[in-house]
């Protein structure tokens, strides 16, 4: 099996490109055939997941598996490295795992202009991106799989979407386009001031930024950190992900909160902190304010929406603003939490924008003055809905209260040489907004589910969970429940990769 | 020496005026026989630089299937066969002013570079240009790019014909 | 058993997944598993509780002379072997960096009273559902619901840290909500499910804080562990001072002190058994539950042992005042013991508060029979009696003659909770009023006991109103069916004999022998009985009943208030004082009666309704105001200020648009031009 | 001989050709110009293969004859067809860029 190790992840990432120039050659009439391919080559991408946790050494998490180390461009002495530890394997396995249930979840759910040939490629090119940033060690490699999932989203919102799609894509474009700028910038300049002059993740942050005095870290880190929360989006850089999710299709949405939302994060976690932890340190503060301002003001925000998806939307603001605050205490604890809250967050606002794409394919509106009694004409999704609100304000027993409240305990005592009454003030703050959180799920769960169903749709034909949806959400809530219950199946593997992060900020 | 390197100079003077009667004449047939001066000038610098081979397909392709086409297109597009002054638009002097500033930039570049460099016409330069060794480096050592260039061509002529198409 | 009480919690929990996938093909669509499940539960939780006894006595047997004095003494090192430990098991559930959090048992005193309580209650109101919740849409879903509330509750008793207290706790609140909201499509409902969800998560911040502070100080979740750092010299006091306070806030939350007691009477929207769930034994005992459980913390952080004041007392003084304040003007029955509830959870709130520990886990113990015999009771009256309503005052009256093993069994929980010796409630409530008095918090037991004469006289007005006088619904009231019955004739048993599990004077103190702990536990004050005290409260409750009784019987006809006092014990009672009604009737009607009856109880509602209810309400409003604001700050300036970026971006692009001729030409002289510059600064900055 | 009077050479060259793309109207002096710019570097890659003694300046030049042919091709192709719709050779009338 040793071809395996050299290969699973070159496989991973680029077997999607295959499924799509294979699905580019099918006739445009034979949509069968192009949701099969599209089927089949993210099933078998997920097969080389389940190898690669069937192969993952868990005792060794904390290092690089699966290592890929070849080269790509001497020039600059940036080298096709690819490797996975604890960290990004289940964030790789979720972006595989998420990207069978959007096909799925596609199969009888396309969205006008139709054209699955196009919506599927799509589809395929975006877990190229996904998976590819995931597993990237490289950090022109990462650069390029980041960008890569740019143009997918870009189309998927722009010829997919809503009626204001083109301001909301290009939006989204320019926003995330404006901090990669930056972000490319940053990563030159490490390139530039590192003794070794090296993209290579590993080697860089074995460096720790030694050689690069705390204005310069700080200075660098600042770019990133724009890169960055531009992605998770932190506030007050949020302001496209509202409209793209408002305007994306149901699968675009879905995609966008489970994977895109924690390409961010998971940059800060695997690049910005280790590689300058100065610069993390002048920074934390202020991010974890940012956090903190983001959970109070995007549940503001939701409890204004008159807009299912659009709330939705805003929640994802206040719950990435728990994992920044998580990430921002710089302690093992915190960023584990953190994880945590990613894979979390992905798997239930996920279901959430799912649930409110079925909405509003029978409804045709995602207004919630007019729904109403979901529960009487759709009992199974309205109760799906609600098992998600629920694990989306933090209910223990489901995955959201493992991202929440281990990431509110952590702020009570960041790493050294952070101000612990700050940040304690930033505890009690996030504590407030999981009230928030309940009020403003809770909120919508009444109006949409609850009730009687309004005049207008009293003879409406609405379908209830179909078999693709079935197919498409069970594996979602089995794994919000299977976290939920028992966390440790995350933690453990996340935390010897996470020590390896926090190991320069403890005392 | 000194004999090519009158060559030199005579040919060299030749092909500038030809060069600068390529872009300046109004008879658009002149500018093609001007830039026949020139090609035939270069070919013949190859030579001096013992670049036999490529000297010889320089003939072959530019004077003879390169001028071809291009007295092809001037009787295609039924352009004005003798004099009109209407050949040049009117962003001359511009123009003038780009090509002579980049001129400058490039001699000076080249002065502080290459000031003293010398070329010995030795037995090892005229090797190089054997045809023998010619072909050995482009069917070894360049066998791909040399595959990816017929490519080209091939799709190059498709595509002309596809847009010369009348439909 | 005691082992593998784990299985305890895990039953309910797994009858609750059969319900949900099986349930609606059962013949009785689930409810025989969840009965058989928590019939199961209710068995091995006896086994539990005799073991437990078992195994004090047995460590007394072997430590003689020394156990009867473990309970009164110091905790110190030198005792450390020679106290009765809880079991403890626990397994690593997950872990984060250097920090291991467990998920396990934790079987003490406590905890096997506890699970015995909320398996007894719980069979009994599965049972009762049975009858009441007859042909309901959601039948099946409802006893799901109850599985995993019970579940959740267990859950929560069981816990061996603060953590797994929190799950358990949250849980409890999520099935609340389900059931409070369980006529989902009346939007009432769902607003009073809302309701308590929100206002307990508020308290929840305390918790989730105060769990937090308790672990970072202690360095454990670990409840034993907490209570040994609380108790230990070294601990932080200021620490353990935020630490307490922010754990009662979330006791404040859950347990429906003031000024968060807003959602228990709203929270009757639910059905009847589910009020007696929440009221009795699950959702509102919790937070008792958790200040007898991190009692160290509290004693250690609000200095209880100094006697005096602190929050947690005050906070029960007031809700007990308050609580039983507004049963006074309720017309709604299950409002009127919804309030009495709160007024019930203030007592045990401030025994905790006065170091009352035993009285206050006693008073829990014993409420928990009488509140659920009384809730289950009016459930019985709604059912059978008035047309599933409950307005006392529009759709009741006389039922005694229609329903009488109600009547019977309801009298006897009013009388307990009246506290009249020697029902359940009078032992109970006497244990906290000696303690606090004895304790050094003489103000307290003085509140206590004007609200046990403020209980006693709206129980009596409760009892009035639904019971005698003519009936004055539409329906034809009848008996209700033995699934009914039969649990109403179990609590009255409990509520009558309960008491004297800890009855002093009798030489019965079992209670406080076998529920106290003894390991990491403050060196709390057993009282003496006080039969002054104890003969002072029965008086003052005694003469309540008689004001009331005087008060509403009274505006009836004559005849029908004299025959009853005639052939009614309580009427009987508060006859002497009758006799004397002219001289006493300014003194009550014009000050006392017409003081609390009017204007206090009117403020207090009032002020309960405009003021601290419109203060949840109105920070409702205040977020959604802010919220608009937030949004419109979101949309016009910070949105607004991208926006008009791009378009400035837009406008010098328009400028430069000039520049793009469309001509290839053009292009190219301008590329060649900057060529040409780009080389020229190339070979100058070279 | 010097160096340099190759590379000025085709320096020359190669700007004349500069001119004349940038100036010319018609579509086919455009085109010559062109071949102007290529001649130049051609007679640049022959020089330093002299210099250096390496074959592969020439096979770099033969390369470029080549792609100068099928350039001339395609790019005639296109001003016939400029020609065909516009009913002028001249480029000035392809403005549909314009901003």
């Amino acid at each position: 099996m040793s071809w395996f190790d050299d290969w699973a992840l070159t496989l991973a990432v680029f077997l999607p490109v295959v499924g799509m120039v294979i699905l580019l050659l099918i006739p445009r009439a034979e949509e069968g055939a192009q949701k099969l391919v599209a089927l089949l080559t993210t099933l078998v991408t997920f097969a080389v997941g389940i190898g690669i946790l069937f192969r993952f050494d868990y005792n060794r998490a904390g290092r690089l598996q699966f290592g890929v180390d070849k080269s790509w461009i001497d020039v600059i002495n940036s080298r096709y490295h690819m490797g996975i530890d604890g960290i990004s394997l289940p964030l790789l396995i979720l972006s595989m795992f998420i990207t069978v249930l959007c096909v799925i979840y596609s199969w009888n759910h396309f969205p006008e202009p139709h054209n699955p040939k196009a919506f599927l490629a799509l589809i395929l090119l975006l877990e190229v991106g996904m998976n590819g940033t995931f597993a990237a060690q490289d950090l022109i490699l990462f650069f390029v799989f980041f960008e890569i999932v740019l143009l997918p989203m870009f189309f998927m919102i722009g010829v997919w979407g809503g009626p204001n799609r083109e301001y909301a894509s290009i939006k989204f474009f320019l926003f995330t386009l404006f901090g990669s700028a930056l972000m490319l910038l940053s990563f030159l300049a490490l390139y530039f001031l590192s003794d070794v002059h090296t993209f290579s993740i590993p080697a860089l942050s074995a460096l720790h930024g030694s050689g690069i005095v705390e204005g310069t870290q700080t200075l660098v880190f600042a770019g990133m950190f724009l890169g960055f929360a531009i992605k998770v989006p932190m506030f007050p850089f949020h302001t496209w992900l509202p409209d793209a999710h408002t305007e994306a299709p149901t699968v675009g949405s879905v995609l966008l909160a489970a994977i895109m939302l924690k390409l961010g994060t998971y940059g800060f976690i695997r690049i910005a902190l280790p590689l300058l932890p100065k610069g993390a340190i002048n920074w934390a503060p202020w991010i974890g304010g940012l956090a903190v301002i983001g959970i109070i003001y995007g549940a503001f925000c939701c409890l204004a929406q008159t807009d299912m998806k659009r709330l939705i939307a805003f929640s994802s603001v206040a719950h990435m603003g728990f994992v920044m605050l998580g990430i921002a205490t710089l302690t093992d604890f915190g960023i584990n939490a953190a994880i945590f809250g990613m894979v979390a967050h992905g798997l239930i606002t996920g279901m959430l924008f799912f649930v409110a794409g079925s909405v509003q394919h029978n409804f045709h509106t995602r207004e919630i003055k007019r729904l109403g009694g979901l529960l009487v004409q759709a009992p199974k999704m309205g109760w799906i809905l609600g098992f998600c609100v629920m694990a989306s304000l933090g209910l223990p027993g489901l995955a959201g209260f493992w991202g929440e409240f281990p990431a509110i305990l952590s702020a009570f005592q960041p790493a050294p040489g952070l101000s612990d009454v700050v940040f304690r003030v930033y505890m009690v703050i996030a504590a407030i907004g999981t009230v928030l959180a309940a009020g403003y799920l809770l909120w919508m769960l009444q109006r949409v589910a609850f009730g009687t169903p309004k005049s207008e749709f009293e003879d409406a034909d609405i379908h209830d969970v179909g078999l693709a949806e079935w197919i498409a959400w069970t594996p979602m809530l089995l794994g919000i429940v299977i976290l939920g219950v028992y966390p440790n199946l995350l933690f453990s593997l996340t935390n010897p990769a996470v020590e390896h992060v926090s190991r320069v900020f403890a005392r | 020496m000194i004999a090519q390197n009158i060559a030199f100079w005579i040919i060299a003077v030749a092909m500038g005026f030809a060069a600068i009667g390529v872009v300046r004449t109004r008879n658009i047939v002149h500018a093609a026989l001007y830039l026949v001066v020139v090609l035939a000038g270069v070919a013949a610098q190859y030579i001096l630089l013992g670049a036999e081979f490529v000297a010889w397909v320089q003939v072959l392709i530019y004077i003879g299937a390169v001028v071809i086409l291009f007295l092809f297109g001037i009787m295609l597009t039924r352009a004005p066969m003798e004099g009109d002054s209407d050949l040049d638009n009117d962003q001359r002097f511009p123009a003038a002013v780009a090509a002579l500033f980049l001129l400058g930039v490039l001699v000076v570049l080249l002065l502080d570079a290459f000031g003293g460099t010398k070329i010995k016409l030795d037995a090892a330069v005229l090797a190089t240009g054997k045809t023998a060794v010619v072909g050995d480096a482009i069917f070894r050592q360049y066998v791909v790019p040399f595959e990816v260039v017929s490519m080209l061509l091939l799709a190059a002529l498709v595509g002309a014909v596809v847009i010369a198409r009348r439909d | 058993m005691l082992d593998a009480a784990w299985i305890i919690p895990l039953i309910p929990a797994l009858s609750f997944v059969a319900i949900l996938f099986f349930g609606k093909k059962m013949p009785r669509q689930g409810s025989e598993i969840g009965i058989v499940a928590i019939a199961t539960t209710f068995v091995l939780s006896c086994v539990a509780a005799v073991q437990w006894i078992q195994r004090v006595n047995r460590y007394e047997g072997s430590h003689q002379g020394l156990g009867a004095l473990g309970k009164s003494l110091m905790l110190s090192t030198q005792e450390h072997g020679a106290v009765v430990k809880p079991v403890v098991h626990s397994i690593t559930w997950w872990q984060n960096g250097a920090f291991k959090f467990g998920i396990g048992i934790q079987i003490d005193g406590l905890a096997v009273m506890m699970l015995f309580v909320v398996t007894l209650i719980s069979l009994l109101v599965h049972i009762y559902s049975t009858a009441y919740m007859k042909g309901d849409i959601r039948f099946t879903y409802f006893y799901a619901a109850l599985s995993l509330f019970t579940a959740s509750m267990l859950i929560l008793v069981v816990a061996p840290n603060t953590l797994q207290l929190l799950v358990g706790w949250e849980l409890v609140g999520l099935c609340s909500f389900m059931l409070i909201g369980h006529w989902w499509e009346e939007g009432a409902n769902t607003n009073a499910a809302l309701k308590a969800f929100l206002t307990t998560r508020t308290g929840d911040i305390g918790l989730m804080i105060g769990v937090i502070i308790t672990f970072f100080a202690a360095g454990t979740f670990n409840i034993v562990g907490i209570n040994q750092y609380a108790l230990s010299p070294g601990a932080d006091h200021t620490l353990m001072v935020v630490g307490a306070s922010c754990l009662l806030i979330g006791i404040i939350g859950k347990s429906g002190q003031f000024p968060l007691h807003t959602w228990l009477p709203d929270a009757m929207a639910g059905p009847t058994p589910v009020s007696a769930l929440i009221h009795a034994a699950t959702m509102v005992v919790a937070g008792v539950y958790l200040g007898a459980r991190v009692y160290g913390v509290f004693w250690s952080g609000f200095n209880i042992g100094d006697g005096g004041m602190n929050p947690m007392a005050v906070i029960g003084a007031i809700t007990i005042l308050i609580g039983a304040a507004l049963a006074f003007v309720q017309d709604d029955i299950k409002k009127v013991l919804a309030y009495s509830t709160v007024s019930q959870l203030g007592y045990m709130v401030m025994g905790l508060g006065v170091g009352s520990w035993v009285g206050a886990v006693f008073h829990l113990f014993t409420h928990a029979f009488f509140k659920a015999l009384l809730f289950l009771g009016a459930g019985s009256v709604s059912h059978s009696g008035s047309h599933h309503s409950f307005d006392m005052k529009k759709d009741m009256g006389g039922l005694r003659k229609y329903m009488p093993i109600t009547f019977w069994t309801f009298l006897i929980g009013s009388a307990a909770l009246a506290g009249i010796a020697p029902l359940a409630g009078f032992w109970s409530k006497d244990e906290i009023l000696a303690t606090a008095g004895q304790g050094g918090f003489e103000l307290f037991a003085i509140v206590g006991l004007v609200g046990a004469f403020l209980t006693a006289a709206y129980m009596t007005r409760c009892v009035y109103l639904t019971f005698f006088g003519e009936y004055r619904g539409h329906g034809q009231p009848h008996e209700s069916p033995k699934a009914i019955t039969v649990p109403l004739i179990v609590l009255a048993v409990f509520s009558v004999f309960a008491g004297l599990a800890n009855a002093a004077p009798l030489g019965l103190e079992k209670f406080g022998e076998y529920v106290e702990p003894k390991f990491a536990f403050p060196p709390v004050i057993v009282p003496t009985f006080d039969y002054g005290l104890a003969g002072a409260s029965l008086f003052i409750v005694l003469s309540a009943i008689g004001v009331g009784v005087f008060l509403w019987f009274r505006e009836e006809e004559m005849h029908a208030f004299k025959g009853l006092t005639k052939r009614n014990v309580l009427a009987r009672g508060g006859y002497a004082l009758l006799v004397n009604k002219y001289y006493l009737d300014d003194l009550y009607e014009g000050v006392i009666v017409a003081g609390i009856k009017g204007p206090i109880a009117r403020a207090s509602y009032w002020i309960n309704q405009n003021v601290i209810d419109a203060v949840v309400k109105g920070a409702g409003l205040a977020a959604r105001a802010i919220a608009g604001g937030t949004y419109t700050l979101d949309q016009d300036v910070l949105d607004a200020g991208y926006d008009g970026l791009a378009r400035e971006t837009g406008a010098s692009g328009g400028l430069l648009s000039r520049v793009q001729t469309g001509r290839l030409q053009w292009y190219a002289l301008v590329s060649f031009a900057a060529i040409g510059v780009f080389s020229l600064a190339l070979v100058i900055f070279r | 001989m010097i160096m340099n009077q190759f590379l000025i050479l085709s320096a020359f060259l190669f700007c004349v050709g500069v001119y004349g793309v940038l100036a010319r109207r018609n579509g086919v002096l455009v085109l010559m110009s062109v071949e102007l710019m290529l001649n130049g570097v051609n007679l640049n890659l022959i020089a330093f293969s002299a210099r250096l003694h390496a074959v592969s300046g020439q096979v770099f030049a033969l390369f470029i004859i080549t792609i100068a042919a099928a350039e001339v091709g395609v790019g005639l192709a296109i001003v016939l067809l400029i020609y065909r719709n516009l009913r002028s050779p001249d480029l000035d009338g392809v403005d549909q860029l314009k901003g």
